[in-house]
């Protein structure tokens, strides 16, 4: 990091007491419109501008992941080979899995609506260090290209868990795909810092910690995962590195090294890790709920209090993805009893979603339906969970299609729902454009069905007993691997569904008021889509941004007393 | 519905569970019906209270002001909450945990049988000295112990009908015990990626009663005749400082198993990654992309030092080259050793095979982890001369390089390695599963 | 000139300051961990192979771990006296304590290296290349292991930072910093200084006990 | 917005040359505890000492005692993950019993001959 050399502009007068501080569409062109060019965007300082970079990124590598995804189900209709061998199965699962965990999850909601929405919230103008989050977008394309041209240049069978020694030894291109995991890796810290910095530093005058929105709180607690875990698994993977290019055998049994010690190394990453992708998620909906309900969140505290709960107790649990792994069993029971806190600080935030519902004003718009999903799917998967940490269920669970199951749940049906709720809740905001309500009404019931045909199918053969990372299978499997199949692709045109509605709206939607929504979060103070630097001079938001008792003119009087 | 067996055979049913074979598996069964019954009560409770506020606060006309300011819910409400919540999980864990260490645990009568994994086979090898490939052996109704080791990248042995599962290491032991109820057969998966071939490593698990069982024992030891087939452990823990000069052969050993060779080659006809030396020299072999080619010193040299010019057919692209990585000598003691194994007839996989208890083959076989120093049959292990005895060495590390296989199973005679007491080749294959085998229940 | 420019999303230059200030301190959190992975890697096997560690350590040639540690040391704290002249509006004095501490950074890779070479010889190198004759044990394969990839990434940081103090030096010969203006010059120092916690905690675990 | 408004201490000259007497101090305490070859306390003593010396590094020459709750926050919790992650991998090791470790390689045969 080095000092900014160069300010942007000149700095705004901030303490004339006579501007008001909420722009209005007369201002000037929006932060869309403020500069013209390809290089304007390429090269921006604007977090919303970056945000946008990011949106379109992840979109590609969410398609991607899909398209293998699609490949590696059809692959699996028949017990045998039915379009790819089984190289090309192996290394097109983990492929989907490196994809959609360091290429989508990861980055998803964290760099395009934490960028895009966090500094709003905060009432600042951008983010800490501007330099660094643009630093940050194309580190994650340069690791993101060198991950996929690894994989397309002979690719990697491994798994994205790299599991040694069978990493150290696999015949595959290792070396490039964990160099590429590794830059996106240092793209991860570098966004988390910054948004840590930022929410530390620029919140506007007269915001305490008790008055940040939610989504930016689960965002904190996101970065703190980001920012501490990140480089451990930067060293897990420099280290498997070693071993495969230069043969160091650092976890090679044969020169004194012990493989499991990989997986714990590794775990103390992945498993936060599985928090960096739900988290951002739980604060989606955590501003999508009170918004809709026009209520204000059952409680607050048990909200923010559970996001950093997760965030501190989701490194405690890594071993219980270990239990059949030869940990001893003392550790066992203590990753196992740790891993039950976590579950409680969930119900907590779950619980607290469906009591703001109570004695509220419910709407049921697009992003509405996405949070029934995801109230759904996440406390189904999340118990399948609890099942998972229970360790003598685990041993006939873990490596098979329950735990297959059980992770998409919370993946896709916590993250991705979550991430579509997001998509539709803030798409006035960010472009100022209102979408179809009855084609995203159909796009999200058939997003849910779709998932439930997947994976419902997944759990059955989980409790059969078929293993993960399977490329042929006994025939007993088959008929429900058919269903999942048929889910599958469900879910596929589902998602093609939903997000086409958007890209529609892009183009052909009529425009939208400043807060379609009559929502009382700061992010909806500013004109959709905002000006370049957010709002004219900072606000002050000290008001609660769940207040619902007051009329949205009362609420825009508020941010702008001094 | 009254009768409790009767719930649990429908519960498990519903749940598509496997048959509960083990005498474990009922009772984690029970505990699973629990979970998943909480699983699904809580879930439904969550959504149906959703879908209640839902109906009853849906917004109708203007929207209105907030009504009440105060939260919804009090704080106690929020902590009973937890509290009951963290007294249920914690409920789970303490029942699942004691299952876990019930697990983990063998009963101290339990009988013990060697499992060693490789890439992708299962071995299974007994105290009285037979062994097995594939297919696991047990007496039904008693506690058998496995201790597990694996020869080159974690596997993880798995027994869906006994809810069992554990992960087999290189470079260590890890154990598993379970206890069959009644005779019968159940699958083996491998459960941990292990490679191009993870999804084929299966096998069988057979149960049988405690009469059959003991004639399976008495079969292995009674076939002192027949020939073991050639097994393709090298004596590498030997090759330190020999005094004696060694024979190209032997020299060839050695090389296949520092470069690694036999990670995908076997000298013993068991396919492979690559393809078996058993039989090799002087065959004709089909080339991927059509022709055939000799085996002969030009090709085996040629494959070694670039391996994609001419492959066989059937097999995937991937030796690495050895141009660079083997002196001369070495590779003609490599085509020293294929030759040598020109009359070795392979040996098919799913058959167990079930080798003699001679004094020259102590321990027997490998793919056979090495007994326990306590065991009687190590300790008359006689040391060929001029090699350190195995059983100094205490406990030997498992693992697929530091293999000291006990010495003198293959002795090297004029014409190459013969496989002691045996004529090699032209043998009828070695052993034939016990006739029980079929009798699935 | 565009010396100390106030960007666009601060208040004051305080806040700049300040911000930067704190970014710099959460990178450094971050960087220690990328550390604890080797650590915890190193109590485990050490955890398995104690008395091959002992053996090991003891091996090792105390004289070259010391004298980096008060190489180190002596660093550390020219740099501080570097800010510290900062402070003061004594550039002249902050350049050379940059320019001590850069050499000095410079003795403690030279050291190094000659220790390396010695490994080397000995034949003491990770992982399969080990072949050290005296201490023929897993254990000492795994410290030796160890070593070379902690103290390999230590150095490779002593690396960065030396070129990094080199930069600073070329600023505050122009006359960069002022006693109001160098959060640029405190950042730089923070991370020197952390490279020196790191060998605070090598030292013990390497040569001492 | 209580951690914006830490007390503006200066660490002077005198207090740095304090610091760095300590610092030597402590080093070659730590060595010449290191002659004892005290069998148990060895480690946790020079680890102890080296634990101090860092917080004087931290504190002292790094100013972190100028900064304020936010900056101590950053180091207090990257300190506490080290412990987690190192504590509960090396617990794991430490507790295992299943068939325990490996033999040491007999006399006069180095394990690493393939």
């Amino acid at each position: 990091m080095s000092p900014p050399e160069t300010a942007l502009v000149a700095p705004a007068a901030a303490d004339e007491p006579e501007i008001d501080p909420l722009p209005s569409l007369d201002d000037g062109p929006d932060y869309l419109r403020a500069g013209k060019g390809v290089a304007s965007w390429l090269n921006t300082r604007d977090h919303k501008r970056i945000a946008l970079l990011f949106y379109g990124a992840v979109l590609c590598t969410f398609m991607l992941g899909g398209v293998f995804a699609l490949a590696l189900r059809t692959e699996l209709l028949t017990p045998g080979r039915t379009i790819m061998d089984a190289t090309t199965y192996n290394r097109m699962f983990t492929l989907h899995g490196i994809t959609m965990v360091w290429l989508f999850l990861i980055p998803s909601i964290p760099n395009v609506f934490g960028n895009f929405i966090l500094p709003i919230q905060l009432g600042a103008r951008d983010l800490a260090f501007p330099k660094l989050n643009l630093i940050s977008f194309y580190v994650f394309v340069i690791g993101a290209l060198v991950i996929l041209g690894g994989m397309f240049a002979g690719g990697a069978d491994t798994g994205w868990t790299f599991y040694t020694p069978y990493a150290d030894s696999s015949p595959t291109r290792v070396v490039p795909v964990v160099t590429g995991v590794f830059i996106v890796g240092i793209s991860t810290i570098f966004t988390g810092l910054n948004f840590i910095v930022t929410v530390h530093k620029l919140r506007a005058p007269g915001m305490r910690w008790s008055s940040i929105p939610l989504f930016t709180w689960a965002i904190y607690g996101v970065s703190i995962i980001m920012v501490v875990a990140t480089p451990v698994l930067g060293m897990a993977l420099a280290l498997v590195g070693l071993d495969h290019g230069l043969g160091l055998g650092i976890f090679d049994p044969a020169v004194g090294g012990d493989p499991v010690l990989f997986q714990h190394i590794f775990w103390f990453y992945s498993h936060p890790a599985v928090y960096i992708m739900i988290l951002p998620a739980m604060g989606v909906i955590s501003e999508v709920v009170p918004t809709f309900a026009h209520r204000r969140p059952a409680s607050y505290t048990a909200i923010a209090v559970s996001t950093i709960g997760i965030a501190v107790v989701g490194f405690l649990t890594w071993g219980h993805h270990m239990f059949s792994a030869g940990i001893s069993e003392l550790d066992a029971g203590f990753f196992g009893v740790l891993s039950m806190f976590v579950a409680v600080f969930s119900a907590i935030k779950v619980f607290t979603w469906t009591l703001t519902l109570r004695r509220g004003q419910v709407k049921l718009n697009a992003p509405m339906l996405y949070f029934f999903a995801f109230l759904f799917l996440f406390v189904f998967g999340g118990m399948t969970g609890v099942a998972l940490a229970t360790q003598s269920l685990d041993l006939h669970w873990t490596d098979t299609y329950f735990v297959v199951a059980h992770f998409h749940f919370i993946m896709v049906g916590g993250s991705v729902t979550a991430f579509l709720a997001g998509a539709h809740y803030w798409f006035p905001k960010m472009f100022g454009k209102i979408y179809n309500e009855r084609f995203a009404t159909v796009g999200a019931i058939a997003v849910f069905i779709g998932f439930c045909l997947t994976f419902v199918p997944q759990f059955l053969l989980g409790n059969m007993g078929m293993p993960r990372r399977y490329y042929s299978y006994p025939e007993r499997f088959q008929w429900l691997h058919v269903l999942s199949t048929g889910g599958a692709f469900l879910l596929g045109g589902a998602l093609l569904l939903a997000l086409g509605n958007l890209l529609w709206a892009l183009k052909w939607g009529p425009h939208a008021p400043a807060n379609p929504w009559d929502s009382r979060s700061y992010e909806w103070l500013t004109t959709s889509p905002p000006p370049p630097h957010n709002f004219r001079v900072t606000p002050t938001l000290g008001y609660d941004p769940y207040d619902y008792s007051l009329t949205e003119e009362e609420a825009r009087e508020k941010a702008r007393a001094r | 519905m009254n009768d409790p067996a009767s719930v649990n055979d429908w519960l498990r049913t519903m749940l598509f569970l496997p048959p509960q074979a083990s005498t474990m598996a009922e009772s984690i069964d029970h505990l699973h019906m629990l979970v998943i019954l909480t699983t699904m009560a809580g879930s439904a409770a969550v959504g149906l209270m959703a879908v209640f506020f839902v109906i009853k606060y849906r917004h109708k006309g203007p929207q209105k002001a907030e009504r009440d300011r105060a939260p919804t819910t009090p704080p106690r409400v929020e902590w009973a909450l937890a509290l009951g919540l963290f007294g249920l999980f914690f409920g789970l864990w303490v029942i699942g945990f004691m299952q876990f260490v019930r697990l983990r645990v063998a009963p101290p009568d339990s009988y013990d049988i060697y499992v060693t994994a490789k890439q992708w086979m299962w071995k299974f090898a007994y105290q009285e000295g037979a062994h097995s490939i594939t297919t696991l052996y047990v007496p039904a109704g008693r506690p058998v112990k496995l201790i597990m080791t694996s020869r080159d990248v974690i596997h993880s042995f798995y027994v869906p009908d006994f809810r069992i599962k554990e992960d087999v290491i290189p470079g260590r032991y890890t154990t598993l015990w379970f206890e069959v109820k009644e005779p019968g057969v159940h699958d083996i998966l491998c459960a941990e990626y292990c490679g191009t071939n993870h999804s084929t490593m299966r096998g069988q698990v057979v149960a049988l009663d405690a009469a059959d069982f003991a004639r399976f024992l008495g079969r292995g030891l009674d076939r002192t005749a027949t020939a073991a087939p050639f097994r393709q452990e090298p004596e590498v823990a030997t090759s330190l400082g020999p005094s004696a000069p060694m024979s190209l052969v032997r020299l060839g050993q050695q090389v296949a198993a520092q470069q690694g060779c036999l990670r995908c080659h076997t000298l013993d006809g068991t396919p492979h990654i690559g393809p078996t030396w058993a039989g090799l020299w002087g065959a004709t072999v089909p080339l991927k992309g059509g022709g055939r080619v000799l085996v002969d010193e030009a090709y085996l040299t040629e494959s070694m030092m670039d391996p994609m010019a001419r492959i066989r057919d059937g097999y995937q692209p991937v030796m690495p080259t050895y141009l660079g990585r083997l002196r001369p000598a070495e590779t003609a003691a490599l085509i020293e050793l294929i030759k040598s194994l020109a009359e070795v007839r392979g040996q098919e996989p799913m058959q167990a095979t079930l080798p003699h208890a001679d004094e020259t083959m102590p321990a027997g076989a490998i793919g056979q982890p090495p007994p326990q120093p306590a065991q009687p049959l190590l300790q008359h292990a006689p040391a060929p001369p001029g090699e350190p005895a195995a059983a100094s060495q205490g406990l030997p590390p498992p693992g697929a390089v530091v293999m000291p296989a006990p010495a003198g199973h293959v002795t090297v005679g004029p014409n190459g390695p013969v496989a002691p007491n045996g004529p090699v080749g032209g043998a009828p294959p070695p052993g034939q599963p016990p006739p029980l085998v079929e009798e699935a229940p | 000139m565009k010396r100390h420019a106030l960007g666009e999303q601060y208040g004051d230059f305080a806040q700049q300051d300040e911000t930067l200030q704190f970014g710099m301190w959460v990178f450094l959190a971050s960087e220690v961990l990328l550390f604890a992975g080797l650590f915890a890697l190193y109590g485990s096997y050490r955890a398995m192979y104690g008395a091959d560690f002992a053996d090991a350590i003891k091996h090792n040639t105390l004289a070259y771990g010391t004298v980096n540690m008060y190489v180190l040391l002596c660093s550390s704290f020219t740099v501080a006296l570097a800010v510290w002249a900062t402070r003061r509006g004594r550039n002249g004095l902050c350049v050379a304590m940059l320019v001590t501490t850069a050499l000095l950074g410079v003795a403690f890779i030279v050291i190094k290296l000659f220790e390396y070479a010695e490994h080397f010889r000995e034949r003491a190198l990770p992982g399969p290349y080990y072949h050290m004759a005296e201490l023929p044990t897993y254990g000492a394969n795994r410290f030796f292991t160890m070593y070379w990839l902690m103290t390999g990434l230590h150095a490779l940081h002593v690396t960065g930072g030396v070129c990094l103090l080199v930069w600073l030096t070329w600023r505050a010969a122009h006359r960069f910093y002022t006693p109001e203006h160098h959060v640029g010059l405190e950042m730089g120092t923070l991370y020197w200084h952390l490279i020196d916690i790191i060998w605070i905690f090598l030292w013990p675990i390497m040569y001492l006990a | 917005m209580a951690d914006e408004t830490a007390a503006k201490y200066h660490v002077g000259g005198v207090g740095l040359i304090a610091t760095f007497v300590g610092l030597v101090v402590l080093a070659t305490l730590s060595l010449l505890l290191s002659f004892l070859h005290w069998p148990v306390g060895d480690l946790v003593v020079s680890l102890l000492i080296a634990l101090v010396k860092a917080l004087l590094v931290v504190y002292f020459f790094m100013h972190l005692i100028e900064q304020p709750f936010s900056s101590h926050m950053a180091m207090l919790v990257s300190l506490i993950w080290v412990t987690l992650l190192i504590g509960l991998a090396a617990a794991d090791v430490v507790t295992r019993h299943t068939f325990p470790v490996r033999p040491e390689p007999t006399e006069g045969q180095p394990f690493y001959v393939r």
